[in-house]
């Protein structure tokens, strides 16, 4: 055990499952980085990021692969080597671009194993960074995760802590169906006690990060951090919060949610994306359906507006959601 | 190359059940009992087959298309199997849930019809990378339209497959026609030009030649097996029917596809090319005529005799676990 | 007025702008139909479907433009000729195919106005088919709408009959933000009443198409006419249903559903799309904060399961939602 | 084609306007001011100024990439209101909403940059299409990179503007860089050949040299204004800076950029040429020095001095009525 940040914790979670074993390999743009420049190639940058740094010297370019700028080349070649026994971390480099290559995604991997009848497995993760907050405006800020939600045959994993960040990469890499893993790029500096060995966190399965009796408050990806912040912050003011994070939206944990909403009576979902068919509209709808019996009050969900994300920093903080925001909605809520 | 005996006649076998398969189908489907869109594949059968009798079922694989049922058969999927799934019943290869444009049989390296024009060629590259990883010598065959040519996708994998000198070969099948759209209007320039541009050895073949297609395939396969990278096949095939069946054809000349049948089938060239060379006789080929049509009569009588897909399969994989 | 089929109403509605309105054109796959083919060209289908049949000889193929088969480059000219001075439609053969292209609708097209500092205007439409029922199989038959809800910049048109589909399509050719025009394969020979002349129904206004008191069923598309046929059969048994086709789900008309349900105090949604991240999530979500006072029982959702389509038709229709399924919801709530 | 004085000046003040707005872009971002992500062009000057000079406002129309300021100038967007935008400021030329990656002027014929590598080149063919239909003779110019060049997109606008016939000069920039990967890794075979591939005349020039450029775009822009559909130029440019500021560039030789620009420096190869031709003066370019230093001054101060976008826009304009 000993502290991290979530890009350290990611990075260790590569390279420990690519020595255990062989048939992990990562592929795509500048994942090794620097092949065929005039410094004569070797490791070059390790991704925008520097998340797969050091992995290209440690494992060399036969598995730790550059590609050209194709997404439908990089996503479907990793499907296809999943297809056939490989074990592929692919790189879509910001979430954005899954415009680009949404086909592969949706109507390819995440469809084999029901169409070809039960008879393949994709073990296919496609590591992808989301989130806004950093100024990248309208193109690589998004919160793309809903979509990916919706699609039958897809595991979607949105960790919020470098803890989780490892445990939850390799339980994606061990993982015999498709996964889409989405790092926050605002999280990315963020530190946390993490275990230097090995370790799986199941999917499915959310993280009850403050108990409370009060209200439910479920975060997803960056929002579970601010969730935990509001639930400190009023507890001083003796109101009982219990978060939850979520930490994979596919499969969702409608249980422990449920549960905690029996006890609370009351729901606010926190959602960094548009609120249209957002997961916090899915979570809303799911405790308003099977408890509602033990509301309290309305169900609330907290999400971006429904605009692109601007690129000016005064209104991408004010686009995003905020811990004074949720607070407004529980203040509401606590008052019906 | 000089094809065996034995080869000529798997050969002849491969193709003929193409063309039993898909006659069939045609007429099953007039008769109304073949659900769902159907793209048959009469005419191109030597195209399948001149490339797929050189692959194994281990370490080689092929990447296919909406029009997949010769692909199917020539690498070796079971023709019983693949009726029933086009009749999307139980026992089909894929338990009825894939249907003619998604069948798929891993085991024998086949990744999928795909009813994504321009679906399969970046899965194709990805087995390729498998192959040159963990199978050594191993090569993948994306089939690729003279339609689907024109797809980002295909540009691609080309690229990628180029750049990482990957085991491929791309088969591009030029029918001369995307649907109702002639590839005369649609896809500008040359296919083997295009693959050429990407540093990928091409020629161009006549794909009613299944010597031609072979020979073609022959080098390309070797060229990967030896670890030298991709190569490119355009083989100006001739689609004897419709686009999919039920298409009224106004688009062709009255005469094109009789004409086409009558003097670019690759049966007949085949029979005829192994008489005159006295390879084969034409009885050893009228004997498989005959066992194919026999095998092909099964295969729709079992088929409609199967039973549906278990309602309860409509819930089953979607994951091997979601827990 | 007469008899139309919403195959013909939606041919109608094409000729009929674009005989107003030089600016429109057309752009796809095999709209005219036959270029280059030993026929000689002419017309030759009008579309897969024939829903463009006569237009290419009616205003030729300047106008009526055959493209190859790469979408990217089909609907990117359509937004980049829409954002210049054309009013171009655009067919995306199946919506399923949105996956080979959705950057140029969702990072292009949506966000011009917005990322251009509101000095865009994209009159878009793009004309796609969506539903099963078919026997299609899992690449052609999805309801791929929700995931174009949730995106800002765009508008989601959903029309359930011949009348709503021409009066909805006119007003997507005349609407100046880029627009997704949903046809259900499964409703292409449904016939109802059309008036002749041109006239166009506003977005964002549902249609009660049976009043009620009891319960209100929002329906999307195709399972509107599904609902109407449960309004009516329950009305027998003195359930009093009340009908709400939401005609577009961006915008999406939450006003007419939070007062119906003010009155019911019930909501079933039906959604023909997977469930999670649904529409009919997002209604339901939307019911439950802003009508929950008026809530005399759980919201609930039929969905198609988080499945991929099957291609066998007998599974198929197990998929699908059906009047039978939603008559028990209805039931199970009536009885709360 | 010998260009007039006029044209000349003209050209070297929209280079010099380009490198002294990203230079002094550099030194602004290394002291911390600017926001978001900052691809720089400089050393890429003469090819949007070769080709740019020579297009319309409003009949011709450019799409533009990441790299896209210097696209911007070249096409006649107002300085003061694309600097103001980098500092995403309220009087940005898109009201701070965009930033960098996200400029645009439809008014000038400038339909974007683009945060997405190959975004724009389908979007050109478009505004094509519009110049086809409504504005004869005008024609759109998609600038695409070496690394831009293997996307999908840009295959598929190439085969559609050749189907087409539209009017369209693809501008490929192979800056030999994608990032930190090099296009002899990533970009196989040759981009002059791809296009040729779609029946679409290409040629390779130095996109150190202005006028080369200017006299290849001339080319291929009458064939487009004739009605003879889409060229292609390849320009080989050269990268000043790295991929966005603060890339260390551990891919590139260490003398790698000081040695481009010693010796491919567009406007040093621009003064020396009309100078010993003796068609301009150093005092003309001197002045234009002096003049555009002071336009980036005021440029850099306006920005910063302006406010920021109202809270209330981050509301609107994300459609023209959303009832
Ligand atoms: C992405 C996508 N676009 C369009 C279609 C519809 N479609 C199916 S087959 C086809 C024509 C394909 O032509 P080609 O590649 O030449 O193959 P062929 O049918 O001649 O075998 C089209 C347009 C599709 N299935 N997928
Ligand atoms: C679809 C997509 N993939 C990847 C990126 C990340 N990215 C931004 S610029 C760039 C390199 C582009 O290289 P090139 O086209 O040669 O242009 P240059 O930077 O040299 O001007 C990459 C990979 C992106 N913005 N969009
Ligand atoms: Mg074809
Ligand atoms: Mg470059």
């Amino acid at each position: 055990m000993s502290k991290k940040t979530y890009r350290e914790a990611i990075t260790e979670a590569l390279r420990q499952e690519m020595e255990r074993e062989e048939r992990v390999i990562i592929v795509g743009e500048d994942v090794a980085g620097g092949a065929g420049g005039s410094a004569g190639g070797g490791e070059a940058a390790g991704g925008v990021m520097g998340l797969t740094a050091g992995l290209c010297t440690q494992f060399g370019r036969e598995r730790v692969i550059d590609t050209p700028i194709t997404e439908s080349a990089i996503i479907g070649m990793a499907a296809g080597a999943a297809l056939t026994g490989l074990r592929p971390v692919a790189e879509l480099m910001f979430a954005d671009f899954i415009g680009v290559c949404l086909d592969q995604v949706y109507n390819q991997a995440a469809k084999f194993r029901y169409m070809f009848g039960g008879k393949a497995r994709t073990p296919l993760v496609v590591r992808t960074m989301i989130g806004a907050g950093m100024g990248a405006g309208p193109q690589h800020s998004q919160a793309i995760y809903p979509m990916l939600t919706a699609i039958p045959g897809l595991k979607v994993v949105v960790p919020s802590t470098p803890y989780d960040a490892k445990g939850l990469l390799i339980q994606a890499i061990r993982d015999d169906d498709p996964v889409i893993f989405c790092e926050h790029k605002g999280l990315l500096g963020s530190q946390g006690e993490v275990p230097d060995e090995p370790y799986t966190i199941p999917f499915g399965k959310a993280a009850i990060t403050r108990e409370g009796t009060d209200i439910t408050l479920v975060g997803i990806s960056r929002m579970a951090v601010l969730c935990n912040e509001v639930a400190d912050r009023l507890k001083k003011d003796g109101i009982s919060v219990e978060v939850i994070d979520v930490r994979t939206t596919s499969p969702l944990d409608a249980a422990t949610i449920l549960e905690s909403v029996k006890k609370t009576g009351r729901l606010v979902a926190v959602d960094e994306a548009n609120p249209m068919c957002s997961v916090a509209s899915e979570i809303a709808s799911i405790v308003a359906s099977d408890a509602f019996e033990y509301l309290d009050a309305p169900v609330k969900k907290v999400t971006a507006p429904h605009t692109p994300v601007p690129a000016a920093p005064n209104l991408e903080a004010l686009y995003l959601p905020t811990p004074d925001k949720i607070e407004v909605v529980i203040r509401d809520l606590m008052d019906f | 190359m000089q094809l065996s005996r034995d080869q000529l006649l798997s050969a002849y076998r491969r193709m003929r059940t193409i063309r039993e398969f898909e006659e069939r189908l045609n007429v099953e489907f007039q008769a109304g009992t073949v659900p769902g869109f159907l793209h048959l594949y009469s005419g191109q059968e030597a195209i399948a087959v001149g490339i797929c009798e050189q692959l194994e079922d281990a370490r080689d694989y092929i990447g296919s298309t909406h029009r997949g049922h010769g692909h199917c058969i020539a690498k070796g999927v079971d023709v019983k199997g693949m009726m029933k799934e086009i009749y999307c019943k139980k026992h089909g290869v894929c338990g009825g849930k894939g249907g003619s444009m998604h069948i798929a049989d891993l085991d024998k390296g086949m990744l999928g019809a795909n009813a994504i024009v321009g679906g399969a060629p970046p899965l194709a590259i990805g087995a390729a990378l498998t192959a040159k990883t963990l199978k050594p010598g191993g090569v993948a065959v994306p089939f690729i339209g003279d339609g689907a040519a024109n797809q980002g996708t295909v540009a691609e994998a080309m690229n990628m497959a180029s750049v990482l000198k990957l085991p491929v070969v791309f088969m591009f099948e030029n029918n001369g026609y995307a649907e109702f759209t002639a590839a005369s209007y649609a896809t500008a320039g040359s296919i083997e030009a295009r693959a050429k541009a990407y540093d990928i050895p091409a020629v161009t073949v006549d794909g009613a030649d299944f010597f031609a297609v072979h020979e073609a395939a022959r080098e390309a396969i070797a060229r990967a097996r030896a670890g030298e990278g991709p190569s490119a096949i355009e083989a100006k095939a001739y689609r004897f029917w419709g686009h999919f069946q039920g298409d009224p054809q106004r688009y062709r000349a009255p005469n094109e596809t009789k004409d086409l049948r009558e003097a670019k089938d690759c049966l007949k060239h085949f029979r005829s090319r192994v008489t005159e060379a006295a390879l084969l006789e034409d009885a050893d080929m009228d004997a498989i005529d005959e066992e194919v049509l026999a095998l092909i009569e099964e295969a729709v009588a079992e088929a409609k005799a199967d039973p549906e897909p278990d309602a309860q399969s409509l819930y089953e994989d979607v994951y091997v676990a979601y827990n």
